[in-house]
């Protein structure tokens, strides 16, 4: 990103099973979004979907990154983790789906609807997946 | 200074200066992170401050106090009409009539009661009639606590359509009033005072500066703490009283259960809802609701004060017991609804419970108009934050390394008023200082082998403790 | 935006009407809620390992009847309790399933019939775990 | 039934098989014990949660034919001990209680 | 204890009854109304006319220290103490001296509890952690009402090393006695007491009950109302009241022993 545009760069650490800590990534990424003023729906948004990303770390990760980018014109999240992978990233976007242990769902989680909610709420969305290494993903979201 | 970004909202909790000892309970507790201490003194940045009385209820000093109106204002009216919030019902022994307790507001001052427990009764009916129709917005929020509707408009401004469109069990009593006393021809408004006796700030604050409707048909709000000796004394010897009781209307027990968490709930029935109280669990639920991950929740009853209303701070008795005595009230009464004439008139007049303007939001984080500006500012606080020991220890004044931050952007604070960083910044100055009394003239002599020295002694010096762990 | 955590073997579960029939038994509550779908049933009279096995949404079958029973099917957010022997609940206990919308079956059969007599209708239990997952799993709420 | 039939069928991991040969007659589940005590029949084998020393001691008094130590719990050393003075047959497994309940069930033994 | 110790104990003289209900619970459990705050709860065991009292709330004490400041100068002696649920099931009475005793038990007690997600606001029952005034401090955000990870024998030993003692409660009750969940009273641990519910008598016990033995029966109110605080009492004849005596009381050395009301 060139220095000359107003931008920023945030990177949160997340840490797999933590779940008393869970959500406060997400927490600062809707904060700092909301000091710069961003639109409150697409903070809605943003927050909906970076919070089903973080829990997904959560629950299946050992450990990852929540990475906030903002500019002018977008908001770009990337939640990028070490962990089991995504064995088939077409089958885990079914809404339902879920390879949640059973011991969060309870919880209110892994209901199966993390991915797809992601991709209704963000403009663009890139999935990167390698099965015992980890998953990357990519949210755009347009400020505009 | 402060005080500068004030946009004039009224607030009913203020701050007894000469009270203060600068201590920082204030700061921690509250929710909005409206309370900086500056110059040894409290001082609440009015524009995030929303009533809730947290800061009233946990200062050590007493210094916070609620701004309200006091009994002697009845004077100035001919006629006076008493809204008890139905929390005043557990502030007297158990096994208490409730309708004594309107009796007693009837013998020391007032011309009039509408008791706020019938409006809830009607509200109740109201809010189940929303809850059937099929609506998008899931899950909707109660409107009756004031410093919850205040926290959305702050700090969640994207669930204000939550909200749901149904005034308050105290707006609607107040709407009942204005239909008996002020609508009636002949009736002179100026002479007709109607009084709102309160459980806590919000109210006050509501009262003064309503939300979503255009004007306040309330006078003023006076405290239960106020009314309470007075009844207490009528109670005693009820003879007088027990005789007016008949003639009065008082709500069944279900809306005299709206006092206390779960009441509200209790009173509305079904089964998709939650209660919710204390502010600081308020903020949780607000942030799932966000996420959007209460969405199979049809209600959320949130109430900023532990306990619900008769946690309030301008009570009386301990809120375990007139939670139980309210409960009691709530399971005895439960079906004692009198006046069905009433309730089925009021029922069809819908204004007395809509809104007549949106609620709007008061976000206030944000660093800048501009937001290019406001990028800025926040890469220029997080390069602060991360120099800050990350203590949150509060003796800045602000209630963490993060809002120092933003006060020092914003222009509000310094960096310097972090201890640590200050302690740093003076042991840097000591540090140059004694390498400045070591340039001496060469022709004294021993210039190298002292400045080294006095070096070395230093470097031990500019360390006196050890890093704070970030 | 949530679905209402339907598991994925949902085709294979009975509802709780069928479970009460199977086991002989009546509600003392919830009936109106009797058409849910179990997929999983748990029996147990210790709540310690109720804790640690049970999944949310599968019927719980015991002989206990305090209200330590409704607390644990709250938590686990599971759909209905079985009381078995014909064990009545005390009012308390009732009053706290009917608060949280439990259902609530009383079967006249001791626990082992009671178990056997689902499972051999193709209820399966919660799945087995490993010690090292259930010790995780409880660490994890 | 014998108790090695059983054992084999449900996959059982035996602590103390003093002897297989053993006639099973009903079986029963509960983890609390006075229940056991006043409902279990002779010879009939137990499946329970429990693991304190006096399932051994209700065992020896109803002279049951075994014990199931369900849902992969371990049991107290004092009570592998005395299951073995006792001569008391002790299993363990990591079957859930209301699978190993079923299971027998589904073998026929009935709890009457 | 050590022979030293004990000698110096026995030689404290003579004894007094004392009126005691060593089993209350506050509005921190669950299952307690919301009227049992501090200053109430020692209000209503003065009326009781009791001398000691015993606050054990489920799997904490975080009461415990708000009843006893609201006792001080009342003349009531308050044991802080918890009311432990082992692994089986089993509710198990352990009363201290001190809170710092209390505390250690209760970090342990809490080591093994689950907490609750995202605050208490999720569950039907609310726990309430007060001052000594009954005012609101915090939520217990730990699940008090569910059973802890150790077993009996855990409970037992920690108890002891802590300096308590341990009473099994309400042994009669179904599904939280021990007797219901074990069958009878164990030969180990070393129990020295036991504790009946208020709907038998010591004598019925015995008899319904041989493995009771001749164990001394305390008998408690289980108060989880205002009301019910002293319904149930046990006399202990003593030298003071503290838990060392109580165990002495159990032992019946010196003179000491616990009488049933």
């Amino acid at each position: 990103m060139n220095d000359t545009v107003a931008s920023l760069h945030f990177k949160f650490e997340v840490n797999g099973g933590d779940f008393a800590k869970a959500g406060d990534a997400s927490s600062r990424v809707k904060k700092i979004l909301q000091q710069i003023g961003a639109d409150q729906a697409i903070i809605r948004r943003v927050a909906i979907a970076c919070y089903e990303a973080e829990m997904n770390v959560v629950i299946h990760a050992r450990h990852g990154f929540v990475v906030l980018d903002a500019d002018l014109e977008k908001i770009i999240i990337v939640v990028d983790d070490e962990g089991p992978g995504i064995e088939d990233i077409e089958l885990a976007m079914t809404p339902g789906y879920s390879t949640a242990p059973d011991s969060v769902r309870e919880m209110g989680f892994g209901a199966g609807m993390g991915l797809p909610n992601m991709k209704s709420c963000s403009n663009e969305m890139e999935i990167h997946s390698r099965r015992d290494v980890g998953t990357t993903i990519r949210m755009v979201f347009e400020n505009a | 200074m402060l005080d500068a970004v004030d946009k004039g909202y009224f607030h009913s909790v203020h701050l007894l200066e000469d009270k203060c000892k600068g201590c920082v309970n204030c700061i921690k507790r509250c929710p909005t992170e409206a309370i900086r201490v500056r110059d040894g003194k409290a001082h609440i940045i009015e524009v995030r401050c929303i009533d809730c009385g947290e800061c009233v209820r946990n200062c050590p000093n007493k210094a916070k106090t609620v701004l309200a109106d006091s009994m002697t204002r009845l004077k100035d009216y001919k006629i006076n009409v008493a809204l008890p919030a139905p929390a005043v019902y557990g502030q007297f022994r158990e096994g208490t009539d409730p309708r004594k307790v309107l009796a007693a507001l009837l013998s020391i001052g007032f011309d009039h009661v509408i008791d706020v427990a019938f409006a809830a009764d009607m509200v109740a009916r109201k809010v189940r009639e929303v809850l059937e129709r099929p609506m998008e917005v899931r899950p909707l929020i109660s409107s009756a606590c004031p410093a919850v509707i205040r926290l959305i408009q702050v700090r969640f401004p994207n669930l204000i359509e939550h909200i749901i469109p149904m005034l308050s069990p105290m707006r609607a009593a107040a709407n009942i009033a204005k239909h008996e006393f002020l609508d009636k021809p002949g009736a002179q408004a100026d002479q007709v005072g109607i009084w709102f006796i309160t459980p806590c700030p919000g109210k006050v604050s509501a009262i003064n500066d309503p939300e979503g409707i255009e004007e306040s048909t309330i006078t003023g709000a006076i405290p239960i703490a106020e009314v309470y000796p007075l009844i207490r004394e009528k109670l005693r010897d009820d003879t007088a009283i027990s005789a007016m009781v008949d003639k009065l209307k008082v709500g069944s027990g279900l809306g005299v259960g709206w006092a206390r968490s779960g009441g509200e709930n209790q009173a509305i029935g079904g089964s998709r809802q939650i209660a919710v109280d204390g502010i600081h669990n308020v903020i949780q639920i607000l942030e799932e609701v966000e996420r959007g991950k209460l969405s199979d929740i049809d209600y959320i009853e949130a109430q900023a004060c532990v306990g619900g209303c008769v946690g309030g701070v301008l009570t009386v008795e301990n809120s375990f017991i007139t939670r139980r005595r309210i409960r009691l009230l709530a399971s005895e009464n439960a079906d004692d609804v009198q006046h069905d004439d009433l309730i089925s008139s009021a029922l069809e007049c819908e204004d007395w419970f809509r809104h007549d303007k949106p609620i709007e939001p008061r976000p206030t984080l944000k660093l800048d108009d501009d937001m290019a500006v406001a990028i800025r500012k926040m890469e220029q606080m997080e390069r602060i934050v991360e120099d800050l020991p990350g203590l949150d220890c509060g003796s800045c004044g602000a209630p963490n390394c993060q809002a120092l931050a933003e006060d020092v952007v914003r222009g509000l604070a310094t960096e310097m008023d972090c201890m640590f960083k200050l302690r740093e910044r003076v042991t840097e100055l000591a540090g140059e200082m004694m390498l400045l009394a070591e340039k001496v003239p060469p022709a004294m002599g021993h210039v190298e082998k002292k400045a080294e020295e006095k070096h070395a002694v230093g470097e031990h010096s500019t360390k006196p403790e050890p890093e704070p762990d970030k | 935006m949530e679905d209402s955590f339907v598991s994925k073997n949902t085709d294979h579960g009975v509802t709780l009407r069928r479970i009460c029939e199977i086991l002989d038994g009546h509600f003392v509550c919830g009936e109106e809620r009797a058409d849910q779908i179990i997929s999983n049933a748990c029996g147990c009279d210790l709540m310690s390992d109720v804790l640690a096995f049970t999944r949310p949404g599968s019927v719980l079958l015991t002989g206990l009847t305090n209200s330590q029973v409704v607390r644990t099917a709250e938590m686990l957010d599971l759909k209905g309790v079985v009381f078995v022997r014909d064990k009545h609940p005390d009012e308390h206990t009732l009053q706290m399933a009917k608060s949280i919308h439990l259902v609530v079956i009383l079967s006249p059969y001791p626990l082992y019939e009671s178990c056997g007599r689902l499972y051999a209708a193709g209820i399966p239990g919660c799945l087995e775990q490993s010690c090292d997952e259930r010790h995780s799993g409880i660490a994890s709420f | 039934m014998l108790l090695a039939n059983i054992a084999q069928n449900l996959n059982l991991n035996p602590i103390n098989e003093p002897s297989a040969d053993v006639e099973v007659t009903s079986g029963y589940a509960s983890d609390l014990l006075s229940d056991v005590l006043a409902k279990a029949k002779n010879g009939a084998i137990w499946a329970t949660n429990q693991k304190h020393i006096n399932i051994i001691g209700v065992a020896v008094m109803l002279n049951l034919a075994g014990v199931i130590i369900a849902g992969g719990i371990e049991p107290d050393e004092n009570t592998v001990a005395k299951a073995r003075e006792e001569n008391i047959p002790l299993y363990i497994t990591e079957t859930s209680l209301f699978d190993v309940a079923g299971k027998l069930y589904e073998l026929g033994l009935r709890s009457t | 204890m050590t022979p030293d110790s004990r000698r110096k104990t026995q030689d404290a003289g003579r004894t007094t009854p004392y009126n005691a209900d060593l089993h209350i619970h506050t509005l921190l459990s669950p299952c307690g109304e919301i009227e049992m705050i501090p200053p109430l709860i020692v209000e209503a065991a003065k009326v009781a006319g009791l001398d000691v009292i015993a606050i054990a709330d489920h799997n904490s004490c975080e009461n415990a220290a708000a009843v006893m400041r609201a006792a001080e100068g009342s003349g009531i002696r308050v044991l802080p103490g918890m009311e432990v649920q082992s692994v089986e099931g089993i509710h198990l009475l352990c009363l201290f001296d001190e809170i710092e005793q209390a505390e250690a038990l209760q970090e342990a007690v809490y080591g093994s509890l689950i907490s609750l997600p995202g605050g208490a606001y999720r569950y039907s029952e609310e726990q309430f952690v007060v001052d000594w005034e009954g005012e609101f401090v915090k939520y217990c955000e730990k699940r008090i009402a569910l059973p802890t990870s150790m077993d009996i024998d855990e409970v037992f030993e920690r108890v002891a090393k802590i300096g308590g003692i341990m009473i099994p409660s309400h042994i009669d009750r179904q599904g939280t006695g021990i007797i219901d969940i074990l069958g009878m009273i164990p030969e180990t641990p070393d129990i020295n007491g036991l504790e009946i519910s208020r709907n038998i008598t010591p004598d019925e016990a015995r008899v319904r009950f041989p493995s009771v033995g001749n164990r001394p029966i305390f008998q408690n109110s289980d108060a989880h109302w205002l009301s019910a605080i002293g319904e149930r009492h046990t006399i202990l004849h003593m030298a003071h009241r503290n838990v060392s005596e109580i165990k002495l009381a159990c032992r019946g050395v010196g003179g000491r022993r616990v009488e049933n009301a």
